[in-house]
């Protein structure tokens, strides 16, 4: 791996925010972000990649692999969690496995995004569709996660509240405020085609990459809030949690080579892979999987999996692809 | 100047919940309550940092003056609730300005 | 009309991302603008286009009709709930009637941005004093309310609080924080001259249209949570928030014909007698009119009438207008 | 260690009607209360969702810690805006750690 | 349905101090508590306007449901700050909902 | 002094947004901008200088004078406070004086933010590293009030609290979010170089003048709730209030002109000294000097020194310096 892209990613302003934000928890700082900041600019952020990609769609166009990719890509998030869980029980309990699997199979929004302005720095070209592939990639796993502790407790069936719980699924994945923003974004793009990028394009391009720095400053402060909680952790979860990763990206670079993706493509495939949800999942599963204990899953995917991958995580899937894509 | 005597009743829940709660709180009957959607706290289940954006480490505060026997309907109603999902329930005496 | 008028402002970003939050609403997505940010946004609005009229007066000077159209635009908030307020009578009672009468006799400034967004993308001419005229119009509607329903208690003198309602009622119409904001933009975009445009342009014109794509995303969730209340309106309330709102402006073309307005600001005349107020009016009825029923006039102004006009009002007059302006 | 006898009065009121409450509760002799601009509710007006700009929609929270007597002047200056334009006023009993 | 009996124990505080009175109820046993970062208020020390960066004119509402030992042990170790800094804390009785 | 110099700044738009933002106040209009706003603003406000100033330490380089300003500076801060407590005494007790004078021995991060910004519109250079002087200005003033309270109360040591004074001293010193994002965004700007700075650039540098304007609308609200304040106080701390700056500023540019720093570093070094602090300052000031009235201090900086400084004390300084270094 050319070490200097590691290096110019750990320099890059994003990355060097996001330590400022950990630095400033660790030393007992009161800098924070306001909560109702944080969330409007993370509303900024899914709007702005979800249009972008949008326009970037209507530019290229729709062509026959679209549909395979983000086939592929809902399976994935089917799948993964069942690796992910049987990992787990052998130290864990159906819930606890499988909510954790499900964060692991699922998508981190952020991730995703950082590692879009990791290619647009480097100025490689990425698809837009691939936002509609991280979209589809949020909900299976919770649903896996689901059959998995069914069966699991098939003779009591407790740990999961039946009756209601497919529907209330099915309206969470449907109603997950992220991701109906960013389809709904992405479809606006796509609707509103150049004259409306040229409108758009002051607030979503322009300093997306700057805003970015900004909400990363407040996931370091936050991330290294959630690091505290791994104390009680023992080296098992510590190590799925930065293990898991670049097993599963590198299962994401091998599809994405079987796909025949553009090297763009196929990073953004493996940091689907690779990222874990700290958002979309934990909210369904407090819901549908009370019993999974969020203090495991919320600290693993947030507290060391999310900087795993920004920092360290990107830069060296990215190594894989460009020795591997290179001729 | 009436005073009549009601319950006070204080929930907090997570505020992924806190629609689920309303809806349960109608349901009970409950015809008057003040929400505070954005609170921080501890408890059983940890901190609950009110720092993020899911909603899942931040807490909703309900307050709920109602007369006795609705005040008990309205426990009816969240106790399942807390069980399932954590967060806690006060209930103590007040007197409600008739206006 | 050409159809394409209209088909195109329907694709616009803005009405798009207004009805994706719409549609967030009736799916009970979580989306949410947090209401800190979403007054932050509508405070750049009033800003920016206070600032960007100031700045349009400064290039243009003032010349003989403005004072004119100000004059007449004062008048014509407080005769038209005159109009309204006979035809509500025929089924509510005064206040009620006179609190829906005061916000169609009104303006809403979301709207009226709407507007001009309209017309920027068509790159159709408009005069910064037109902001000012909506300044004016947004308070005479609400004394000639006070009037109406005064004269209507003329014996028992107990639908409004006596005394100090006029001090009250002047005090918030000269205190309104909007109002403030608007014409003190105005004055300074003036005062601050061509070296303050360029100062403030990146800010309040660069990404103006994005940031109203952004507020009317909230202004979409906000609107359809006060449709559900019209579910306990009659027939004839709905009627007038869809009826008076074309009447009113057809009135505000004529008038602007009779100005000699040019068609950008016809439109915007059109829009102001058309629209109605969801925020600064309820708020001071709500102080001097207390008796009238918010959750009458709130869901048909913000749920009925807001929609109607942003989607198919404004390029309904503006297709009115093109057509009686080209010779 | 002293704890002394006092009312507790809660007090919920439209956001826009917050500064002309807090005149009255001054003028009533008030010498302390504690302010939560913005939270949502339910009640005889229906929602307040606490969701826009104008504060038409939104309640304001306000908790006073007073002796008896000046309870009551707050109740009565308090009384008049309720029945014009709705909000609610709660009493109880607290004690005040002297400091 | 069991109600155990409780103490309720609000606290205001400056904002600025507020991590370090969270770090003495932990210190004295409290093992729950919600609070409200940022509130409006007035009192001895004038008003506290909510309205800007530094949280010097800023309050924080704590709200705690203890045992009367914990309950005790919270007042003990929270009247040192209120001496020092100003603010103050309120004591009531309620019931706690079991679940 | 150039009149034109002080005009434009007048009507220069942060002044006439700050005015307003007063106005607002003084006529009881309910015009605000919410809490969570104005702090995700004044974050944006330190991201943006302490960003900006490192790309120009980048781009300078660092030279031999550096060193020599930033002693000076943080000097200056543990100095100045000594001189306004002697002046002080004379009316105040030990803690209230030395409370006083520790914030105008600090600065203003406000007033140096809108010196920088008269200068970027009157296109005068200015060095990266004065921002580094700023953040290194902050705390000396605290450390020599507690001294002073010390030696006052030398027999009784009751006034600070003793023993874990000093150290909560340093930590808030150290882990105060203001400087501590000062100084983390001037390293990463310094760090990340010219790509960072391009990429930064569409939020740090284009809308900064006008998002200024935006903070200084809330800052001319919240200094106007201030001055009401200052109506129990007597004309010795108004006075201090209004002439302390321009002495103190008139030491900065003597020292500024002993050390040959340029105009524009002048200017700034002229407000550091010239500035009171009203966030910083205050804050550490009633963790480790609570005796201190609050009451006093917060009025005297926000309400009467900043607006002083920012209209008039800005460009009389300037002219000062423009007089004195023109050969
Ligand atoms: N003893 C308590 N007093 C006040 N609030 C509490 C208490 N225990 C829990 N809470 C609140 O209820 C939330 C959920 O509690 P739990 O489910 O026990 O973690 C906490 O985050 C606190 O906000
Ligand atoms: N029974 C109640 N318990 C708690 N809060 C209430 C109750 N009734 C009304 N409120 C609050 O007071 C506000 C105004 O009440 P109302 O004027 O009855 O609509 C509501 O929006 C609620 O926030
Ligand atoms: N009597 C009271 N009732 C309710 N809150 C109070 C009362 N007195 C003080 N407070 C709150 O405590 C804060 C600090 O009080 P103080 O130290 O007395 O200025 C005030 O800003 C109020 O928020
Ligand atoms: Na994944
Ligand atoms: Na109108
Ligand atoms: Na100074």
């Amino acid at each position: 791996m050319d070490p200097t892209v590691l290096t110019q990613n750990l320099l890059s302003p994003p990355i060097l925010f996001f330590a400022l934000g950990m630095l400033a928890t660790w030393v007992r700082s009161d800098l924070m972000i306001p909560p109702a900041a944080a969330k409007a600019l993370s509303i900024y952020l899914l709007l702005a990649i979800g249009f972008h990609g949008g326009a970037e769609l209507h530019r290229s166009g729709l062509d026959g692999t679209v549909v395979l990719v983000l086939g592929v890509a809902a399976l994935a998030s089917a799948i993964l969690p069942v690796l992910g869980y049987f990992v787990l029980r052998s130290r864990l309990g159906p819930a606890d496995a499988a909510g954790i699997a499900a964060c692991y199979g699922s998508v981190s929004a952020v991730t995703f995004i950082t590692a879009i302005s990791f290619l647009d720095r480097a100025e490689i070209a990425y698809s837009g569709y691939m936002i509609a592939a991280m979209a589809l990639m949020e909900s299976p796993a919770i649903i896996t996660a689901i059959i998995l502790v069914r069966i699991a407790h098939r003779d009591t069936g407790t740990a999961t509240r039946n009756g209601s719980t497919w529907r209330t699924m099915i309206h969470e994945a449907m109603a997950n405020g992220a991701i109906l923003l960013l389809l709904g974004s992405l479809l606006i793009g796509y609707l509103s085609g150049e004259q409306g990028w040229e409108t758009m394009k002051p607030l979503v391009k322009d300093p997306f990459q700057a805003i970015l720095c900004l909400f990363l400053l407040d996931m370091g402060i936050v991330a290294a809030r959630r690091i505290v909680d791994l104390r009680r952790f023992g080296a098992f979860l510590i190590a799925f949690s930065l293990v898991a990763p670049p097993v599963q990206a590198a299962l994401g670079i091998i599809v994405a080579a079987m796909l025949g993706l553009s090297p763009g493509d196929a990073l953004l495939l493996a940091v689907l892979f690779g990222s874990a949800s700290y958002i979309a999942v934990p909210a369904a599963l407090r819901l549908v999987l009370p019993k999974a204990n969020p203090s495991l899953y919320v600290p693993m995917s947030l507290g060391l999996t999310f900087p795993l991958n920004i920092t360290i995580g990107i830069p060296l899937y990215f190594a894989m692809i460009d020795w591997w894509w290179t001729p | 100047m009436t005073l009549r005597p009601m319950k006070r009743v204080e929930i907090v829940v997570d505020t992924l919940h806190l629609s689920r709660a309303i809806d349960r709180l109608r349901q009970a009957g409950c015809d008057g309550y003040t929400v505070l959607p954005n609170v921080a706290g501890y408890g059983d289940r940890g901190d609950q940092h009110a720092d993020e954006v899911s909603g899942v480490s931040t807490n909703a505060y309900i307050l709920i003056a109602a007369p006795a026997d609705q005040a008990e309907a309205v426990l009816d109603a969240i106790r399942p609730m807390l069980q399932s999902y954590g967060g806690i329930c006060l209930v103590s005496d007040c007197y409600w300005l008739e206006h």
